[in-house]
């Protein structure tokens, strides 16, 4: 297995490097081979892998494939040199699965398209990244990986540059990351000045050896990391960057910011858990903000009206569920809910794409409808992802991981009822804007009135051949399937899951008897899942004119505004941090939703206009100038 | 040599201020060669001969020969003494004069606050030109091989930059 | 050893150095602006002369020759590139030399 | 005090040799490739004999220079982004520019001047050092007849320099008004005993002394002329700058600061933190909008030299072996983006603008891929060298607990990774372009393309070499620097 393992990220960086190199000759044949195939060959040495570790007993399943020593100075000696164990390997399963799907439907959704190599290139150069981040053994190492995801995300992002909104998302959502990365940058710095290493495995021995429980040190490494992590994973308050991240293709949305990318933050948090174990606040901290962002951004989602922005949103509450589960110790159901999320979101967002591009590049759901006749393949496949997203009991694998996550937050000595009811809230919130656009997009009459393609032929033409539809229903079944390893642990079923990452992430200590370990709270998740359903159904198909009466309403009006535009984050942002250098320019700017794009390199431009007046050309400034430097030194040598 | 130190120093603070407020150039100059020389006779009473005579045969002689052959090739006129004039107005002179005057005040206010001791070690004799010399090709005989090299690359580039080549022009 | 206070002439330096930087700030012309950095050079060669004369040893006198080299080249070259400006740019106006810039 | 042991300074009589031959063999001999391989050859020969100098136990070499492991590291390094500067110059001039002899001549006593300054362990030496270094490079930046631009970047370069040289002029001469001193290291000696007037006066010797340096290091409040010279220069001068001249610079300041203990809240740590402040700030700042990528990257080199200031400011061997680092890394990949622009420029067309990279990944894929190389590594993203550097000088800022240098630090590297990217997005866009037409002269374009190839080529090799295994060259520093503390 050693000899294998490098290849699973070595292939796509290949193929990376040939489509980026390549230059324009290319057929678009061959495109897509080189683009498809690496990967996909990743995803099958990945299986042959989880074989052996199957086959493996649980403590031999470990995997270290140690390259070279990157420097040795003092102490400081940190390796290129991947690890696998069983965390890194439900990772990297998500990734090249997952990858190889998204990029067996970008075959056809992106035929045709202007850079169409490009877009293979830099797709393979972001599942290289991912894997080079879950896989590598050092945190300097992971970073490597975690610049490239970010670098990729950006090309990607900004990929239809043309228009210039598309790369303003791409600045946004490269600088709101950032914050969080330079705060993970510091974090490393503490974590190497204190414990000397690096190295993952040594990192976490060394801490919990040297950190005591709710120590200082502790605790801010674990918010240092947290804050890189939730910059990556779309978290409030650094979650402004993802809905317009919906600016690139939509297999970039499925892959990068539903099923891989985003959830980098997660697996950071899982891999370092042992910190966050020593700091007891700031896995609150984590707790209380996957609590917040998951009912927030279910509440944005309900209001959305692009049904890209619907499924960001949804990404976001998604990940708030996992970062709640983090914060309440339930590592392995974070990850299993990251796996399931994985699956339908990525399933969503293709078939999203699909929709779109049949509807003539139209994504506002109020004008879409009726299309369950017309695209019945897309229907039904989005309907499971949307039961697995809403977390229809019994069956789909959004259940079985939701419902653990849930069931952890009460029962888990951190978790409280507080936070169980936050969950339970966000799981009504979910189906209802789930079946939403369910309703709204595939019930009803058809809304629109642009153009639409007459015949189902001609939209097969358009791209919804074998290669789109493959990956479909590979994901439902997925979606639906995904989580029968892994039985609530009311019922007495297997446990696979949680038991194949118990080496690695141990299963919380939970309270015993009392409600948390009655049936009831499954038994009322359960209905409130599937009576949010209807009461979507009733909402949306049943009645439309109740909401439209209700949405006539100043208030809702305003509330529906607010949850528009991501409950005003964007604006806020725009007033705490724009505002008082509003005095510093003349014009100001209008543009509210958008005072925030970028608020940092609006500020940084603001400097560099003033700046930039120094820069006159005119020597004789140039000379004033160091003589004031000069004068300046001398002060300091007379005043000290 | 108190006296002629007031009095050379005077004459040079003097004749540096009439350089650069002339807008004739070649007064400028003239006045930048007096200037030159009163600086020698200061150098002559602080006790160096031998700087004294090369501050008159090089600066005074040869650079100002060189300047005054640059103007004769710029071949300035009384068209440029307006234009002077006209670049010469006083709000001009407001930021350079303050930069200026601070840190003249922050360099005179070092030497004002007291003076420095006597030199410390054994009381130094008088300095001839043979020590001069002596250090020069001494421990300095590096310097000297710089200073050349220096004078080397002066000559280089001047004369790339004040040859034309016909060919050029073309392109 | 003279009997001037190394003081007095470090004073007349720094007048002399203030002079030419108001020329190099001051001045236009590049003619001008030349000559001024030779005021500057000169009165910074003064300054080592009476430091050296502090010290009673030929070392200002030493670094005096090497600036003399120095302001030669750095004249001439300067004198070559007014020549230059003069033919390629039609002026000798620092002011107006000024079109890299951002 | 004399004692000067002729082996140990070679490499200067090689360098300065070399110049000689040129010229003479420029009188009866015209060929352009001839004057570039005897060039070339000097630079070898001038690289050969720092090994031999590096051989030998006796390093005499007068007061005025000391040369250790430490210096001739440094001019070895000078020597090799010489070299490359001089590969890439070939195709450059090969195609318009007549008289170029005076350029190879002018380039070598550069390179001479730099060596000087790195070694330099006296005022004399050090001025001198700076002063070749200089002229020199007067007439390399005003080099090309055919541009305009070329003779106003040389004459703010002329007269900026001269006026701070006269300043570090004045500076010496205080110090050692007081001091009796010029030799640096019994100046270190001094540094901390100095009382009352001796003492004021030679702090405000340093601070005029630091003017003149902080001139040649273009960083913040001495950095305007940074741009324009970068853009009105040639190509590959502009790299020559941005590498060799202010790279020995920084050295001899580090030998300096080596020698004097740099006290926290000392002046020289003061004025040293705050000009690494401002010169990460308005570097960065100054860099984020820029069209012109000559410009672009001489904002950056200021930045970057804030970044350098920074494990200068933290002292101590760590500090060392961090700038020693950082600025082979910071020159090779900064030649490297130069010489990319040398590549596609001719002196009177330079490829200045963004616009003539867009697309550039189809038609030249290669350059492409190396100027993309060249760039993540002065961004510094990892497994490039340029993150390695960081790494280092933020290890070596964070032994000496400057938190708020590395934050600055952190955050402003943040920001370049944005214009960076800017470029890199340019560079792999999919539309084409300004088509740029080829100078004549194919036969020395030839050669010049194939020796422009291969210089660049295998400098992409060692930044990413260097990224991914960079075990030998952090052996060879600590060597190096412990042989200098």
């Amino acid at each position: 297995m050693h000899a294998v393992l490098p290849f699973v990220p070595f292939f796509p960086m290949v193929a990376f490097a040939v489509l980026a190199l390549a230059g324009g000759r290319m057929a678009p044949r061959i495109i897509a081979i080189t683009g498809v195939a690496p990967t996909a060959l990743s995803a099958l040495l990945t299986l042959i892998t989880t074989g052996a570790f199957l086959g493996a007993p649980p403590d031999g399943r470990v995997l270290s494939v140690s390259f070279w020593t990157w420097v040795h100075i003092g102490g400081f000696a940190p390796k290129i040199a991947f690890y696998l164990d069983p965390l890194s390997l439900v990772m990297m399963l998500v990734v090249t699965f997952v990858g190889s799907l998204i990029l067996l439907y970008s075959v056809e959704f992106m035929k045709g398209q202007e850079g169409y190599r490009r877009f293979f290139a830099y797709m393979n150069l972001f599942i290289g990244s991912m894997l080079i981040l879950v896989l590598s053994s050092d945190l300097l190492f992971l970073l490597v990986g975690w610049e490239g995801v970010g670098l990729s995300s950006y090309l990607l992002i900004g990929f239809w540059y043309g228009d210039p909104a598309n790369g303003a998302a791409a600045r946004k959502a490269f600088i709101v990351t950032r914050v969080g990365d330079t705060a993970l940058l510091v974090g490393l710095l503490l974590i190497f000045t204190q414990l000397g290493s690096l190295d993952i495995q040594n990192t976490m021995g060394s801490a919990q050896a040297e950190w005591a429980r709710g120590s200082g040190m502790a605790t801010a490494a674990a918010l240092l990391i947290l804050s890189g992590a939730i910059g990556k994973s779309a978290q409030l308050p650094l979650q402004t960057w993802l809905p317009d991240a919906m600016a690139g293709p939509t297999p970039v949305s499925a892959l990068i910011h539903a099923a891989t990318m985003v959830t980098a933050g997660v697996y950071l948090v899982a891999r370092t858990h042992v910190v966050f174990d020593l700091a007891p606040a700031a896995q609150m901290v984590t707790a209380i903000i996957g609590a917040a962002t998951l009912l927030y951004a279910g509440l944005s989602a309900l209001a959305q009206t692009d049904i890209k922005r619907v499924l960001a949103y949804s990404t976001i509450s998604q990940i708030g569920y996992m970062f709640l589960a983090l914060g309440v110790g339930a590592w392995s159901a974070a990850i299993f809910h990251l796996m399931a999320h994985a699956f339908f979101k990525a399933l969503l967002f293709l078939a999203a794409g699909l929709v779109i591009k049949a509807m003539g590049e139209e994504h506002d759901i109020r004008r879409m409808g009726g299309l369950r006749k017309d695209l019945p393949i897309v229907f039904w496949t989005f309907l499971i992802g949307a039961a697995s997203l809403a977390a229809f009991p019994l069956v789909t694998a959004g259940f079985f991981s939701k419902d653990l996550v849930v069931d952890l937050t009460l029962s888990s000595q951190r978790g409280n009822l507080f936070l169980w009811v936050v969950a339970v809230v966000g799981a009504l919130v979910t189906s209802l804007y789930a079946f939403r656009v369910v309703f709204l997009v595939f019930f009803g009459d058809p809304q629109s009135t642009l153009p639409r393609s007459t015949s189902p032929q001609e939209r097969r033409g358009r791209g919804f051949g074998k290669a789109s539809v493959v990956p479909l229903l590979v994901l439902a079944t997925l979606a639906v399937a995904g989580g029968w390893m892994q039985l609530p642990r009311q019922w007495g079923g297997p446990s696979a899951f949680t038991d194949f990452l118990q080496p690695v992430l141990p299963a919380p200590a939970t309270r015993v008897g009392g409600f948390a370990e009655s049936a009831a709270p499954q038994v009322i998740v359960a209905v409130i899942s599937v009576a949010a359903i209807y009461l979507s159904y009733l909402l949306f198909a049943r009645r439309p004119a109740v909401v439209a009466g209700v949405a006539e309403h100043p208030l809702f009006q305003r509330l529906s505004n607010l949850a528009l535009s991501g409950w005003g984050f964007d604006r806020l942002y725009g007033a705490v941090f724009v505002t008082p250098f509003l005095w510093l320019t003349r014009g100001g700017r209008g543009d509210v939703i958008d005072a925030g794009v970028s608020t940092i390199a609006w500020l940084a431009r603001l400097l560099q206009r003033l700046l930039r007046r120094s820069q006159s050309g005119r020597l004789r400034y140039y000379v004033a100038a160091a003589s004031f430097g000069v004068i300046a030194f001398i002060a300091v040598g007379i005043l000290r | 040599m108190m006296v002629a130190f007031w009095i050379a120093g005077g004459v040079a603070v003097a004749a540096t201020g009439m350089v650069i407020t002339r807008k004739n150039a070649m007064h400028a100059l003239l006045y930048l060669v007096v200037s030159f020389l009163a600086l020698a006779v200061v150098f002559y009473v602080l006790g160096a001969p031998l700087i004294a005579a090369l501050e008159v045969i090089i600066y005074a002689g040869a650079i100002m020969v060189l300047f005054l052959f640059a103007l004769m090739l710029l071949g300035l006129s009384t068209r440029h003494e307006r234009q002077e004039r006209a670049w010469m107005r006083p709000q001009g002179w407001v930021l350079p004069g303050l930069l200026t005057a601070v840190l003249l005040a922050e360099l005179i206010y070092v030497m004002a606050s007291g003076g420095p001791g006597a030199a410390p070690g054994a009381a130094p004799g008088p300095l001839e030109v043979k020590d001069v010399g002596m250090s020069l090709f001494g421990p300095y005989l590096l310097g000297v091989e710089l200073a050349s090299i220096l004078l080397l690359a002066g000559l280089v580039a001047a004369h790339r930059l004040t040859r034309e080549d016909p060919e050029d022009e073309l392109q | 050893m003279s009997a001037i206070p190394m003081g007095y002439a470090l004073g007349l330096a720094a007048i002399l150095f203030a002079l030419g930087l108001v020329g190099v700030l001051v001045r236009r012309n590049i003619i001008f602006v030349l000559a001024s950095i030779e005021v500057m050079l000169n009165a910074a060669g003064l300054a080592f002369l009476a430091a050296g004369a502090r010290w009673g040893r030929a070392d200002g006198q030493v670094m005096f020759v090497f600036i003399l080299a120095v302001a030669a080249a750095e004249v001439s070259v300067g004198l070559a590139i007014a020549l230059k400006c003069r033919r390629h740019l039609g002026t000798l106006d620092i002011d107006a030399i000024s079109k890299l810039k951002d | 005090m004399s004692s000067l042991n002729l082996l140990v300074v070679t490499p200067y009589l090689v360098l300065a040799g070399t110049a000689v031959v040129v010229m003479l063999v420029s009188t009866f001999s015209k060929s352009h490739a001839l004057l570039l391989w005897l060039t070339g050859a000097g630079l070898a020969g001038t690289f050969a004999s720092v090994l031999v100098a590096a051989a030998s136990p006796d390093r005499r070499a007068t007061a005025l220079l000391r040369i250790d492991d430490y210096a001739l590291y440094f001019t070895g390094l000078v020597v090799v982004i010489t070299t490359a500067v001089v590969f890439l110059s070939y195709s450059y001039l090969g195609r318009t520019e007549r008289q170029r002899s005076d350029y190879y001549v002018l380039m070598l006593l550069a390179a001479l001047g730099g060596s000087i300054l790195i070694a330099s362990t006296h005022f004399a030496s050090l001025f001198l050092g700076l002063e070749i270094l200089s002229v020199s490079l007067y007439g390399l930046i005003s080099y090309p007849r055919a541009r305009v631009q070329a003779i106003e970047a040389g004459l703010k370069y002329l007269v900026l320099a001269a006026t701070t040289a006269a300043f570090l002029l004045l500076g010496m001469a205080l110090i050692y008004a007081v001091t009796g001193f010029m030799s640096l290291r019994e100046l270190a000696g001094f540094a901390g005993q100095a009382t009352g007037w001796d003492a004021l006066t030679y702090r405000i010797g340093i601070g005029l002394v630091l003017a003149g340096i902080g001139f040649k290091l273009a960083v913040v409040p001495f950095h305007l002329w940074t741009p324009d010279v970068y853009q009105g220069a040639p190509a590959p001068v502009a790299a020559f700058v941005a590498t060799v001249s202010k790279g020995a610079v920084l050295v001899l300041l580090l030998r300096y600061i080596g020698e004097v203990d740099l006290a926290k809240g000392g002046v020289l740590a003061m004025i040293l933190s705050a000009v690494a402040y401002a010169s990460m700030i308005g570097g960065n700042l100054l860099a984020l909008m820029q069209q012109n990528v000559k410009r672009l990257l001489a904002y950056s080199s200021i930045a970057h030299m804030g970044y350098m200031l920074v494990a200068l400011v933290a002292g101590g061997s760590s500090s060392r072996i961090a700038v020693a680092f950082y600025l082979s890394v910071y020159s090779v990949s900064l030649a490297t983006a130069f010489g990319v622009i040398a590549v596609l420029s001719r002196p009177k067309d330079e490829a200045e603008s963004l616009d003539v990279y867009r697309g550039m990944i189809r038609k030249r894929p290669v350059l492409a891929s190396i100027f993309t190389a060249s760039l993540l590594s002065l961004a510094g993203i990892p497994l490039t060298a340029g993150f390695l550097g960081k790494f280092f000088i933020v290890r070596a800022g964070a032994g000496s607990a400057l938190w708020g240098l590395i934050a600055i630090l952190a955050i402003t590297s943040a920001m370049s990774l944005y214009y960076y990217l800017r470029v890199i997005v340019v560079v792999f866009a999919d539309e084409q372009g300004v088509e740029r037409t080829r100078g004549a002269g194919p036969a020395s374009r030839r050669m010049g393309g194939r020796l422009a190839a291969v210089t660049l080529s295998s400098m992409t090799a060692i930044t990413i070499f260097l990224g991914v295994y960079p075990d030998p060259l952090i052996r060879l520093i600590n060597a190096v620097a412990a042989a200098a503390g």
